[in-house]
């Protein structure tokens, strides 16, 4: 089982993204979870949320304390203390940035860093910054967890045509670096 | 958290207040020059975010901010305008 | 002093960061409402987009700068109600009893309890912001809810399409209730609704005093966030939102509508109205137009076919 | 000595209220409380006690206005019964969530369906587990005094929850009886002005009454709340024992027994059924058999330790009720003094009897019945059907 | 099998109930409950279900509605939550003991104050003594299954009772997972459209219902209400069966025991919590310690039978739970588990474990703490104290 | 057929010997209403003085010879709402789905159901019996209590006598509810009544239809027991109750009242009004001529002041 | 009783009928000579005990009738009198 | 302890004359208790209540099923089977009537029988039939149970001086025969 867990703000689209991964999952024969955590804020405050994927069924009905991989939709965020908290030795950081390794205070434990611009790849592609099909795409690639093309098409199902190319660029655009 | 009572639930450890100026993707700006005083803006300004400063001049503050654009729209003169936010510059 | 004058010397009560949507009406609303009322005020949000958004507080912090609670969505009246009796007994009449609650709140789960303080005439301010429907919980219908407006319990269907009922409209409801005060609002006509909140402030010393106010949503309407004052413009214009007082248990319209313009010219760009058929339209129209004959029948003067 | 006079109980809790002196009375009628808040009204119509009083349209609002006189530090009463306690029920959980002080009547009424409008306490035991103190007086005097007890228990500082005092509805309610007045004089030394503070809607003193709370701050007020429960047991027996010195009667804290000390075994009775059952106690005793009494008086907190006390070295018990538990096939109170005293259970012979629902009469043959039923069923351990007690 | 797809906890809901092809659906929005109904609202508008929507000013009309529906022969269906819940509680109430059938998906939330929408299980037990039948969902593909499986619980001629369906707020409603969806012809035949006719407001059969009715004849009432409630222990296990051999899938019935043959002691949970329980169980069981579970599934009726013989020879018990009884400073459930293997408690150490108030979580640690507590208790016997489940 | 061939031939289907008071005027209208709906009917009664009167039955007997349910008093229009959709899903839609219901499970403890059922424009016929007071459970004050009314919870006192707060209208405020039909009638004017009664039941079918009675109550008002119907018709005389319809939106009086006689000849023989103070009285006109104005207004055909 | 079901408190075992001729003390008495068949009696009875009978004649039956006297003073020809109840005989 | 059972019908003020013997056994020191009957019915209909009354606390709270004495305010009752129900032996009924005790039925146990027209004192003092004053009269003088002039206090208190008069009319003009 991979334990995983998301940050991003109110209005990027983390719920809907991370249930596209579990439909992936289920779509390709194996289980995946999804738990969203319930703040009272809207748009712009940190939200965050619970994916586990795995090829039996998965039974634990809890938050993610030790994820094995992060995926961070804003890199603002890093700036809170819980972000980063409890990853696993060896975890795998997936995060929207323009910056670089260095500016991201990546912790020890961490073995890959995989940075994508899908704040860029919004913007360009509706004018605006939703950035989680991007996000998804870049998933896909780096953690090879859900199969490209059922991701494809549920993303295009759920969301248009459009994400569907979001997605895409993610996936291309990402760039992974091997910190162990 | 164990010097705290926990009776019946109060808040009176100061202002709760969230960082709304993150939300904007575009700011008001105002411009001095063809704006007539009128305080419209002000008057329509959900978040309370233009102000009549010291200097009598009705000015608008970023901290809060939400960059909704009413104000631009509303003022009679097409005084504001909205202006893309910049980089990660947030206020 | 004019309106803004008084506003722009008014100071905001209400924490400056709260979490309503970009261009919300009801945030606009609530810290009017409050800046008039001003420091020496007791306020109640029951639950809704307003007391959602962090004005009463998050664990052991406060929303506001003067006592705030969020009561339950069934009872603010009541709740208030037992507050003004108490500041009355203690010789402190002078402290404004005020709530500012959403339409659901008020027509629909609280609609007993307002009309029972109503009857009661307890000394309170009652303020509804009606952006028609449960926005807080997700944009389903209320029962202030346009005719076919789509809404996430009234959705656009093959079947059925939008709310199938027309509007409940309070502010006549609660005039009939012999209440001390009560008119409509909308934050366009912001110098009419200062005074509204002024008057409503000072007839809740006497009494009940009801203010119902035009409340766009952005978010569950579905238009532009820097459309509101346009929108609410357009309802007050096409008398889709009368503006009146009842002061005195006398009616006065305190917008003239000599030339109204239609109810196709309100809905057409607010996103809920997408797809409203010919019929609902007309529906609509001629709902609104017999209630504007009703208001200025009430309004009128003279006993006129006598 | 107070002066002595002879009243219902619905007219005992009107003038336990009244001596209590409370800000305001709000109540809507319901069958059989309606004359509790009649007599108040005339009261206050005449001047002659200082409360407002306001008539809401329903329940649900009488309880909501009392929780804004609450916080904004008021002292509320209210009287109801089942539907009405039902129809209250929202804002009545809140009320205790909220830790406000006051103190209700309760003139316990069996719960429709059927359409009914007579006693029984289905209405009190449903809503047990709402957070508020519930205690059953037996006869109209203990009716009147645990009002007055139940302000100072109810605004004690450790304590900090409303009261319900329940009383049998149409037994107690309209049952006319000698009760001892207490003085005015002594009742305002007994009963402070109010003094509680934790909760102000106040503009010179502002703060968030229930601000939005995460979970984990949450676990920290239903902790407090549970420990103040806890700790109700200690000070409602302080309060008892206070009110003896002023008034001369006391009632025994949580529990009262009767006849236990050499009792071979007892019988738990709650609220107006008591009297019956002591009649029926001595009555036995009288033919050689060595039964005992226990007095349920405080149901929450439930004074669990007291009852593992009350029936050590007990070889059986019944607990009577007029309320039924869905779930179990047995009353509630059976479920519960059960587990209290679960540790020692093994060997005890032990029944559920139900009787008295919807105005049904509890009998001292009923009451004859279930101590011969229980003493014939001690010599084999171990829970026994449920008693029924229904018209021979 | 059905087709799979992955949902949300209340969008399993909401299939579950249209599958059951409700003649009206009446609800109320609240958090978070709110899509289950605005699913079946789109699949309404939609055409795609015969359904009858009605969208109430209220809970306490949308149940009224719904006992409208029943009384006229229908099949009915709502959705709400805590303060939901507590709104409706007069017509919740009466609905029992009208013993009209119909299902309710109660999402289950804390109840305020503090002022909170996250989950718990409080809403639920606080109004466990309503007559309802309460079963808590564990995932997704239960809440779908056991809506099915409870309209035909709760039409069954034995049973005849409303059913809530319970599950976690939040940790079900908006977890998304697999769900294998029973094809609609299969719950036809496994689901036959409404037969009870015990109550039919029809002017071709006219009846009162619901005539004043004296104490001994709602006695009786009472009484066949008890032994329903007893004999859907049974119908529950023939229903549970009967829905494995349609759709492949059972749940074991009132209880359902997680490798406890072997157990020395076990752990008794709630709900969602279950899961994460397991795996606690599981990764215990690793490293020598020999634990059990048991997945308390029915809360009303109380399973007292399959609780004693799961209990039996063990030598400890924890009850976990997401709500408090505020008489007890323990969980209710404790409360009643304790109640019911009260015969064979002396021996035993055992605690009540509370966690998971407004939206805490309840971790994987947590469940580890509460075996490694019990496990450390078991030589001394006895109640040990209430483990709270806060944040380390 | 006049109303009273209508009525000498229409079968009563209430039990002949029920336990309202000699001369109630519930029990005259509840009669009436039913025996215009006929057998095919439901109808509930909510605990009141009806329900309470053993016209629901008891134990194992009905009091009705049509299917008849208590409801709570807080649930009748909600509750008759379920069974309205159910027969409407049957395809029985002839079926009357009816209610008599009193002032205080209507304006009170029902009132927010009732307003939403009306919103919702359920099928239902909603009677309400006026007797001004909750006199079942021994002749409290309800929110349609009249002004100065001595009740059990609002009694002669040296401090306060009577009751405080004007009367709740509800009529005028039902009739803002978007209704299908909307009237008042008294039993005194019984060719009125029985024809509002007939329009209620089919409009019923179209939507909500609601009539609200004035019904004189002997025991609780403390008159003598045959003169309920003089006194019912002083109220028509007196404007205290004025008699008027509202369908297809259109108001209109239906009882011209050119001389009203005053409301101190009202309340002169009803013995909740002894005592009434001059200023009471003064108040009470005043409101009864506002209201009546109001109503005039509202039924005016033109518009008047454009 | 034991084989009722008891499921529903419902009642269909025949009608509730109270005796409320024995409340009477007074019994209204028709004069059929300056009666004028209007009906209004019967429309102003509450009890329904006056009946249009077979003879096409308005007529007080005493079954049910309360004695309450209405019918006799909304006669508009003072056609009914309220005869005062003589000895055990109640209707 | 005496235990009494009271028969009267609605609007005969069963329960306020029944309150009075109870506040009139209090006001002599005594102890009294009074629980009334509630049916459904209005006006007319059978009600009951049950009067206990000692010189020690009365502590049993439930019907009386074997009364000691009987107080029926209307001789149409004694049709309904449950009047005479239960007579302890000995027992003494008390009734309103015209009737002979031949007509009355009364059961074997019953030891002293009396009877007043307290209708007819009723009609004779207020013109309409209330008969519960003129009862308590008959009551007094006839068991002994309460005194006399606190009896006729109270009722004159409660209900004024014309039934002041109507009590020891049916104090004086109750007729008690002795069975046994
Ligand atoms: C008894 C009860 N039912 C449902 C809810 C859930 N709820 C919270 S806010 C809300 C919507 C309120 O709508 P409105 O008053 O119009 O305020 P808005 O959200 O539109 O601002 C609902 C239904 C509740 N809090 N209490
Ligand atoms: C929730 C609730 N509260 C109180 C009652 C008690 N109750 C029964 S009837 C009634 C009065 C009803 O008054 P109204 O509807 O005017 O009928 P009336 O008795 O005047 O005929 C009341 C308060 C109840 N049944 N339910
Ligand atoms: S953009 Fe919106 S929030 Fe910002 S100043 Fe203008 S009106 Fe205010
Ligand atoms: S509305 Fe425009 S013109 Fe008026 S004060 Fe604001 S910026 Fe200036
Ligand atoms: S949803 Fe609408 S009402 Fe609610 S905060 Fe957003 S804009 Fe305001
Ligand atoms: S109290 Fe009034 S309304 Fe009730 S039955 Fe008697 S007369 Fe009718
Ligand atoms: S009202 Fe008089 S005149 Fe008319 S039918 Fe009756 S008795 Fe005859
Ligand atoms: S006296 Fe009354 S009940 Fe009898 S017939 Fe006349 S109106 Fe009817
Ligand atoms: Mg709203
Ligand atoms: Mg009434």
């Amino acid at each position: 089982m991979k334990e995983i867990r998301l940050h991003g703000r109110g209005g990027q689209g983390v719920v809907k993204a991370s249930q596209i991964v579990v439909k992936a999952a289920v779509g390709a024969g194996g289980y995946g979870q999804f738990i969203p955590f319930f703040g009272v804020e809207r748009k712009g405050s940190p939200v965050f949320g619970f994916l586990r994927l795995d090829d039996k069924a998965i039974r634990r009905n809890m938050q993610v304390y030790e994820p094995d991989i992060l995926l961070i939709f804003d890199d603002t965020l890093i700036e809170l203390p819980s972000v980063y908290e409890g990853l696993k030795e060896d975890a795998v950081v997936i995060i929207n940035s323009k910056k670089t390794i260095q500016q991201l205070n990546i912790p020890s434990q961490v073995r890959e860093v995989a940075i994508v611009d899908a704040t860029a790849i919004s913007l360009d592609i509706f004018g605006k910054n939703i950035p989680n099909t991007a996000m998804l795409g870049a998933f896909a690639k780096v953690t090879g967890l859900v199969d490209k093309e059922i991701l494809l098409d549920e993303i295009a199902a759920e969301f248009g045509e459009k994400n569907r190319t979001a997605a895409l660029d993610g996936y291309n655009r990402v760039q992974s670096t091997q910190l162990k | 958290m164990s010097e705290r009572k926990h009776i019946s639930p109060i808040g009176q450890e100061g202002l709760y207040v969230l960082d709304t100026a993150s939300w904007r993707t575009h700011r008001p700006v105002m411009d001095k020059n063809t704006c007539v005083e009128c305080g419209i803006c002000l008057s329509y300004c959900p978040v309370n975010s233009i102000i009549f400063n010291d200097e009598n001049k009705y000015e608008i503050t970023y901290n809060y901010c939400k960059g909704c654009g009413i104000c631009a729209v509303e003022c009679p003169k097409k005084s504001i305008s909205m202006v893309a936010e910049g980089g990660e510059d947030h206020g | 002093m004019n309106y803004i004058q008084t506003l722009r010397t008014a100071k905001d009560v209400v924490t400056p960061g709260m979490s309503a949507c970009q261009g919300c009406g009801a945030e606009l609303i609530l810290r009017r409402v409050l800046q008039l009322a001003g420091q020496n005020t007791i306020v109640c949000v029951p639950p809704g987009c307003l007391g959602g958004s962090g004005v009463v507080g998050w664990d052991y912090q406060t929303g506001m700068e003067i006592p705030v609670h969020i009561p339950l969505l069934t009872n603010t009246a009541s709740y208030l109600s037992g507050v003004s009796r108490m500041y009355q007994r203690k010789g402190r009449g002078d402290v404004n009893i005020v709530c500012v609650a959403g339409d659901g709140a008020t027509a629909d789960g609280g609609f007993q309890s307002l009309s029972g303080a109503a009857e009661r005439n307890e000394k309170i301010l009652y303020i509804c912001y009606d952006n028609e429907g449960y926005m807080n919980t997700g944009f389903q219908r209320s029962s202030t809810t346009t005719l076919g407006s789509h809404t996430s319990t009234t959705p656009l269907g093959s079947v059925i399409s939008g709310k199938e009922q027309q509007q409940k409209y309070l502010p006549l409801i609660m005039s009939m209730h012999n209440l001390s005060y009560c008119a409509t609002a909308s934050p366009s006509h912001m110098a009419d609704m200062v005074a509204k909140i002024e008057k409503g402030l000072a007839w809740s010393k006497e009494g009940f005093a009801y203010i119902h106010m035009f409340s766009p949503c952005p978010t569950g309407w579905l238009y532009d966030i820097d459309q509101g004052i346009q929108i609410a413009r357009k309802a007050v214009q096409s008398n889709f939102f009368p503006l009146w007082e009842m002061e005195n248990r006398k009616y006065r319209m305190t917008y003239d509508n000599k030339k109204p313009i239609s109810i196709a010219d309100f809905v057409k760009d607010i996103g809920k109205f997408r797809d409203l058929s010919e019929q609902d339209l007309a529906a609509i129209q001629s709902m609104v137009d017999d209630r504007y004959e009703k208001l200025k029948k009430l309004s009128s003067e003279a006993d006129c076919n006598e | 000595m107070g002066e002595i006079k002879a009243m219902t109980g619905n007219t005992a809790a009107a003038v336990g209220a009244a001596l209590s002196r409370p800000d305001v009375i709000a109540a809507y009628p319901i069958t059989p409380q309606s004359s509790v808040v009649e007599y108040l009204s005339d009261l206050v119509h005449n001047g002659s006690i200082a409360s407002t009083l306001v008539a809401t349209e329903s329940e649900h609002s009488a309880m909501s206005v009392l929780q804004g006189v609450a916080s904004a530090g008021g002292r509320a009463f209210t009287a109801t019964s089942s539907q009405g306690l039902a129809f209250m029920y929202e804002p009545y959980y809140q009320m205790s969530t909220m830790r406000l002080p006051m103190v209700m009547a309760l003139v316990t009424r069996e719960m429709i369906s059927p359409c009914t409008v007579w006693g029984g306490q289905q209405d009190a035991m449903s809503v047990r587990d709402a957070g508020w103190i519930q205690l059953y007086a037996e006869n109209n005097q203990e009716i009147m005094d645990m009002i007055i007890q139940g302000y100072l228990l109810s605004e004690h500082k450790d304590v900090l929850m409303p009261v319900n005092v329940c009383y049998d509805g149409f037994y107690l309610s309209h049952l006319v009886e000698r009760v001892d007045i207490p003085e005015q004089s002594k009742v305002d030394a007994f009963l402070p002005a109010v003094s509680f503070d934790h909760v102000v809607l106040d503009p010179l003193r502002p703060m968030a009454v229930d601000s939005l709370t995460s979970g984990e701050v949450l676990m920290r007020y239903r902790m407090s709340h549970l420990e103040a429960m806890q700790k109700t047991l200690d000070v409602l027996e302080e309060v008892d024992e206070k009110f003896y010195a002023a008034f001369g009667r006391k009632y025994g804290g949580a529990i009262e027994e009767y006849r236990c000390e050499d009792a071979e075994f007892v019988i738990l009775t709650i609220g107006a059924m008591t009297g019956t059952a002591r009649d029926a106690v001595d009555y036995c005793r009288d033919n050689g058999t060595k039964v005992g009494l226990i007095k349920l008086r405080y149901t929450r907190p439930f004074p669990q330790q007291r009852l593992i006390k009350a029936l050590a070295g007990k070889k059986g018990f019944a607990v009577i009720e007029k309320s039924v538990c869905y779930g179990w096939n047995t009353g509630p109170m059976y479920v519960e003094t059960r587990s209290a005293v679960s540790e020692t259970l093994s060997g005890l012979s032990h029944f559920s009897a139900i009787g008295g629902l919807g105005g049904a009469d509890i009998s001292l043959n009923h009451m004859i019945s279930v101590i011969d039923t229980l003493q014939a069923s001690l010599n084999t351990p171990g829970q026994k059907q449920t008693l029924w007690l229904v018209k021979e």
